[in-house]
């Protein structure tokens, strides 16, 4: 086993790619990677990463991938959903998809269900499966457009051992990238996640390149002592990224709870007069990982660190490594 | 009650969501497994939790199981107070993929935009245009998926003449498909469908034999023919037609102080000064 | 949230009928549920459960199976192993597959993954599935019997999306029954469990009724605090048997270590002149739960629970109920 | 070491098995995830672990990942000596579906009852009847699976005549298939195939071209001749034939006092007195 910790910055720099497929892990208001697509953005403002025509994959499009979708750099979309639950629809999102601004995405519109399952084939190296859901209605005939015109997604078939029930056949999804938030890694890339699974399981195991970020790394003794818990197994993992409150404004079960103050503070500040100055601030302003917490304020985390989910950590924390050891073992 | 309805006096009272919350928390019992969605759907099956039904086992898409929410109503299904005390975590696979789709989830709750009068419903876009659509909403989320396997799911949505419609802008989620017995013979589909649609002003449940909806019940404080005029088919009236009960001061006590504090789901706020 | 808790007799009364298809979860050497299978062999030799021609389901045929093969109760077995590893294999289903004593078994052969995949169609309510292994040899073409001659099972397909690649249809399995065994469950159904999963997700999933047997009640509030080590919700599970040292020789990581002496005694006396003592004692001799773990004895019992795996179940060993309350809740 | 083979005095210090698993064991490199099934297949990667290759991660098809196995050799990959010091636990669709079929697993280590020409392998039954075989065997486990996920495996078993033959009485596991190409142009499998086969004779390795096996390394103490005649087929000696190296002090140390203690594996309290 080697040590898989990695810097934000290389991890992005190493595993984004101009046209990449990432697809995102987490649900609209708990433990998504908004880190992950902040620092695309500064790589790419910043002139070090030339990415452009993404693919996005997950269960929603929220904070993160929104603002991807308004700098422009994504060229579709598979996803399930297009909000943050009750805090509202993704402005941006509905921006790019009914006026065409900044430019015009594709967007394949999946259940979560079908979206799984196509993930579950991606993990599995199966070109297609076979899902209850997708036979009737629209879902099953949008695809991400070809020539700008709708065509065929999901192929019906009847069961060949003779029930007589239809199915039907999905394709799989293999992203390049799969980002997924957890509250606890080791450095092998055991990542440790409490409360609900979402479809992240087979978002981690779909990917070429699987990347976690991770709040707290914790000694490997740890998931020797837990191997239960370990939801992605350090021998699929490409990287680890230590992250403390990467998924914010999301939750991260066990941590934190979800910050709906400010994904209504962004959805406000969503149209394009206003996103800029919120990006300045929220993604632009900092230099360090010191520094993003400044920017999200002691008094916030202080408030979003007293929540009842933390009781189910309580069994790790002993095992987390302080900072100064995470940093020595740091690469670089 | 009454034979012509129209007591609007009811409304400084109730609000037309608080009727139907209490009318649909009435389809919990027992010890259903009860699956439950984002916004208004959490409301009611937490409602009969405390009063009818304690044995009931409520499921969230995330994967979730068995929880009791600490607080007062969340801003979703993946909220940590959701997740804090829950009996079991799975995930979506595990939630809609086995035991909904195994028979094993008696009930489900959703949200619409759109139904049509084969109980169909959308939640992806407004406008004709799937390239352009007038108005961009959620998409599907978990919900073609109970669709298909819940042993029945009942829906909570607004009553407006473009809401309850002949046809769908677009076709999300399945109900009872083309009608008559399409759901089962042409497609195959484990669950039972649409059980009722709760609007704000009327209960809406299937024709047993053409499976088109009928106004089964509506809430007194309005009247046949104003459902009609907001109702985009010409919607029939149901045999067993009656007025639904109006809410009693035990649920009208849970869903103010204990549920919906704020009143963001119901709107009751509006009506009442909060004390 | 209802009380699941049955007695033996009453889960195996309730649920096995003439012609059941038995699904059984664990390892050759691990978390099997031979206890369930014995108490079909003593109900039956009673008079009191009618079955005949079952069908055994599972990663193997070991202990439990065995014995309905030599008593003539099993028509079919669907399964990629036949023996208990290292151990050896069963000598059991040797002789009935080799000479067709006592009677002729069906027997359809699988590898590892494609049962997994068969099951987890019938978990997820899928005629059938796609599978990367199951296009090549013999697997594919070896079903269960239908007229003594064997006929083509899996179906090959070609992607219908392109890639040119080819796949396995399999169809799904859908048991009657699904029987697992766990360390730890609580009254509402919740089973956890320590160590690998083997097939039991799909397993567990996969039965129109699912049956836990625990090694140990434990109160609720424990799932509570460890949910995410709840493989195996109540919300899909029928009844939960209390028994412990129920997987018996097998092993049930956190508890017990496999006893391995005992197989090998087992498959000794596992020819027609020996197995019927060997049944008295180990089947048929004892009438309560006391008894039987005095037929396993004392001295044996502190051997296999001095084992290292222990420390895994630590956390969850303060909430098990005593002995005295979980009688108290048992119906009847 | 010689041009003829046939230091048969060998034999008195170490078992054809010992060499089996010391010339196995090389297989393991750097950080390589490594998969390690029933049997005798358990000894090499732990013997490279200690000794090469101490940064690989071994998995158990039951879902072990990364385990620490505390005593010696383990009589199953399901025991509690290797699950109680592990990782990670995953299931089987994790380990076979999911890390093999991605190409996660760079070596997996398989045992069989018989390979053929292409290095396709039997582990289900012997005889040619399935509905009454003349012996039955274990079964495919999770073998299938791993040969054709697998970066690349490799295989330890006897060499007979009836073992190594020109054709399988049950095709269980597919190597190189029908010979050539067919392995990747006719079936599209997505691993490497047969590395190598570790007989208690020989070395057996495919033709680049033919994938046929051929005689790729001998252990000094039998013959070409030997192995040849205890081949099931005309097999060839590969270009770059080359002598197998005697096992290392520090190999034979650590399979006698730290692995296989008892010799259950490799036989070697056979032929040396234990301590």
């Amino acid at each position: 086993m080697i040590n898989k910790l990695s810097s934000l910055s290389d991890a992005v720099n190493k595993y984004v790619h101009d046209r990449s497929i990432i697809a995102m892990g987490g649900f609209p208001l708990s433990r998504e990677t908004p880190i992950f697509f902040k620092e695309i953005l500064r790589q790419h403002r910043a002139g070090i990463l030339n990415v452009n025509d993404l693919t996005l994959v997950g269960p929603s499009i929220t904070l993160g991938g929104s603002m991807l979708v308004a700098e422009g750099l994504v060229d579709s979309v598979i996803s399930p959903f297009a909000g943050h639950e009750r805090p509202g629809l993704s402005v941006i999102a509905k921006e790019a998809l009914e006026k065409g601004l900044p430019r015009k995405i594709k967007w394949e519109d999946e259940s979560n269900l079908s979206l799984a399952m196509r993930l579950m084939a991606g993990a599995l190296n199966l070109p297609f499966i076979t899902c209850t859901s997708g036979i009737w209605g629209d879902l099953k005939k949008q695809g991400l457009v070809e020539g700008m015109g709708p065509y065929p997604k999901n192929i019906v078939m009847e069961d060949p051992f003779g029930s007589a029930r239809k199915v039907a056949l999905l394709q799989a999804i293999m992203p390049d990238i799969s980002v997924l938030h957890v509250p606890f890694a080791d450095i092998h890339g055991n990542g440790i996640v409490l409360g609900s699974g979402y479809h992240d399981i087979w978002i981690s195991r779909a990917g070429k390149n699987t990347i976690l970020i991770a709040d707290h790394i914790i000694d490997t003794e740890a998931c020797r002592r837990y191997p239960n818990l370990v939801m992605f197994p350090g021998a699929g993992v490409s990287a680890v990224v230590p992250w403390r409150f990467g998924a914010w404004p999301t939750n991260c079960v066990g941590l934190y709870k979800e910050d709906v103050d400010h994904m209504q503070y962004f959805l406000k500040n969503s149209r394009r007069e206003t996103l800029q100055e919120y990006m300045e601030k929220y993604v632009y302003s900092w230099n360090s990982h010191d520094e993003y917490l400044d920017v999200i304020g002691k008094n916030r985390i202080d408030f979003l660190e007293d929540d009842p989910s933390t009781v189910l950590s309580e069994p790790l924390r002993p095992w987390i490594l302080p900072a100064d050891k995470v940093a020595a073992l740091l690469p670089g | 009650m009454s034979d012509n309805g129209n007591h609007k006096d009811l409304l400084k009272k109730y609000t037309p969501m608080e009727f139907a919350c209490c009318a649909s928390a009435r389809y919990c019992a027992d010890d259903m497994n009860v699956f439950v969605g984002v916004g208004l759907s959490l409301l009611p099956a937490q409602l009969a939790q405390r009063l009818y039904a304690p044995d009931i086992t409520i499921i969230y898409e995330g994967g979730t199981i068995g929880a009791t929410v600490v607080g007062g109503l969340p801003w979703g299904v993946d909220v940590t107070c959701i997740q804090a005390n829950a009996e079991c975590h799975t995930d979506v696979v595990g939630t809609l993929g086995w035991l909904c789709q195994k028979g094993k989830v008696e009930l489900t709750y959703l949200g619409a935009a759109q139904a049509d009068k084969y109980g169909n419903l959308n939640t992806t876009l407004r406008g004709d245009d799937y390239l352009r659509p007038a108005a961009r909403i959620s998409g599907s989320g978990g919900a073609h998926d109970l669709a298909i396997g819940s042993k029945t799911f009942v829906v909570i949505m607004n009553h407006r003449e473009d809401r309850i419609v002949d046809k769908l802008d677009y076709r999300t989620t399945p109900g009872f498909c083309e009608g008559g017995r399409s759901r089962w013979e042409e497609w195959g589909f484990a669950g039972g469908g649409n059980g009722a649609i709760y609007t704000d002003l009327a209960v809406l449940r299937p024709n047993p034999d053409s499976y088109e909806l009928e106004i089964s019940e509506a809430y007194p404080f309005t009247s046949i023919e104003e459902i009609k005029k907001k109702t985009g088919f010409d919607i029939k009236v149901a045999k067993n037609f009656k007025w639904t009960d109006i809410p009693t001061e035990e649920e009208i006590d849970i869903i103010r102080n204990k549920l919906d504090i704020t009143g963001d789901y119901t709107g009751w706020t509006k009506i009442i000064k909060k004390n």
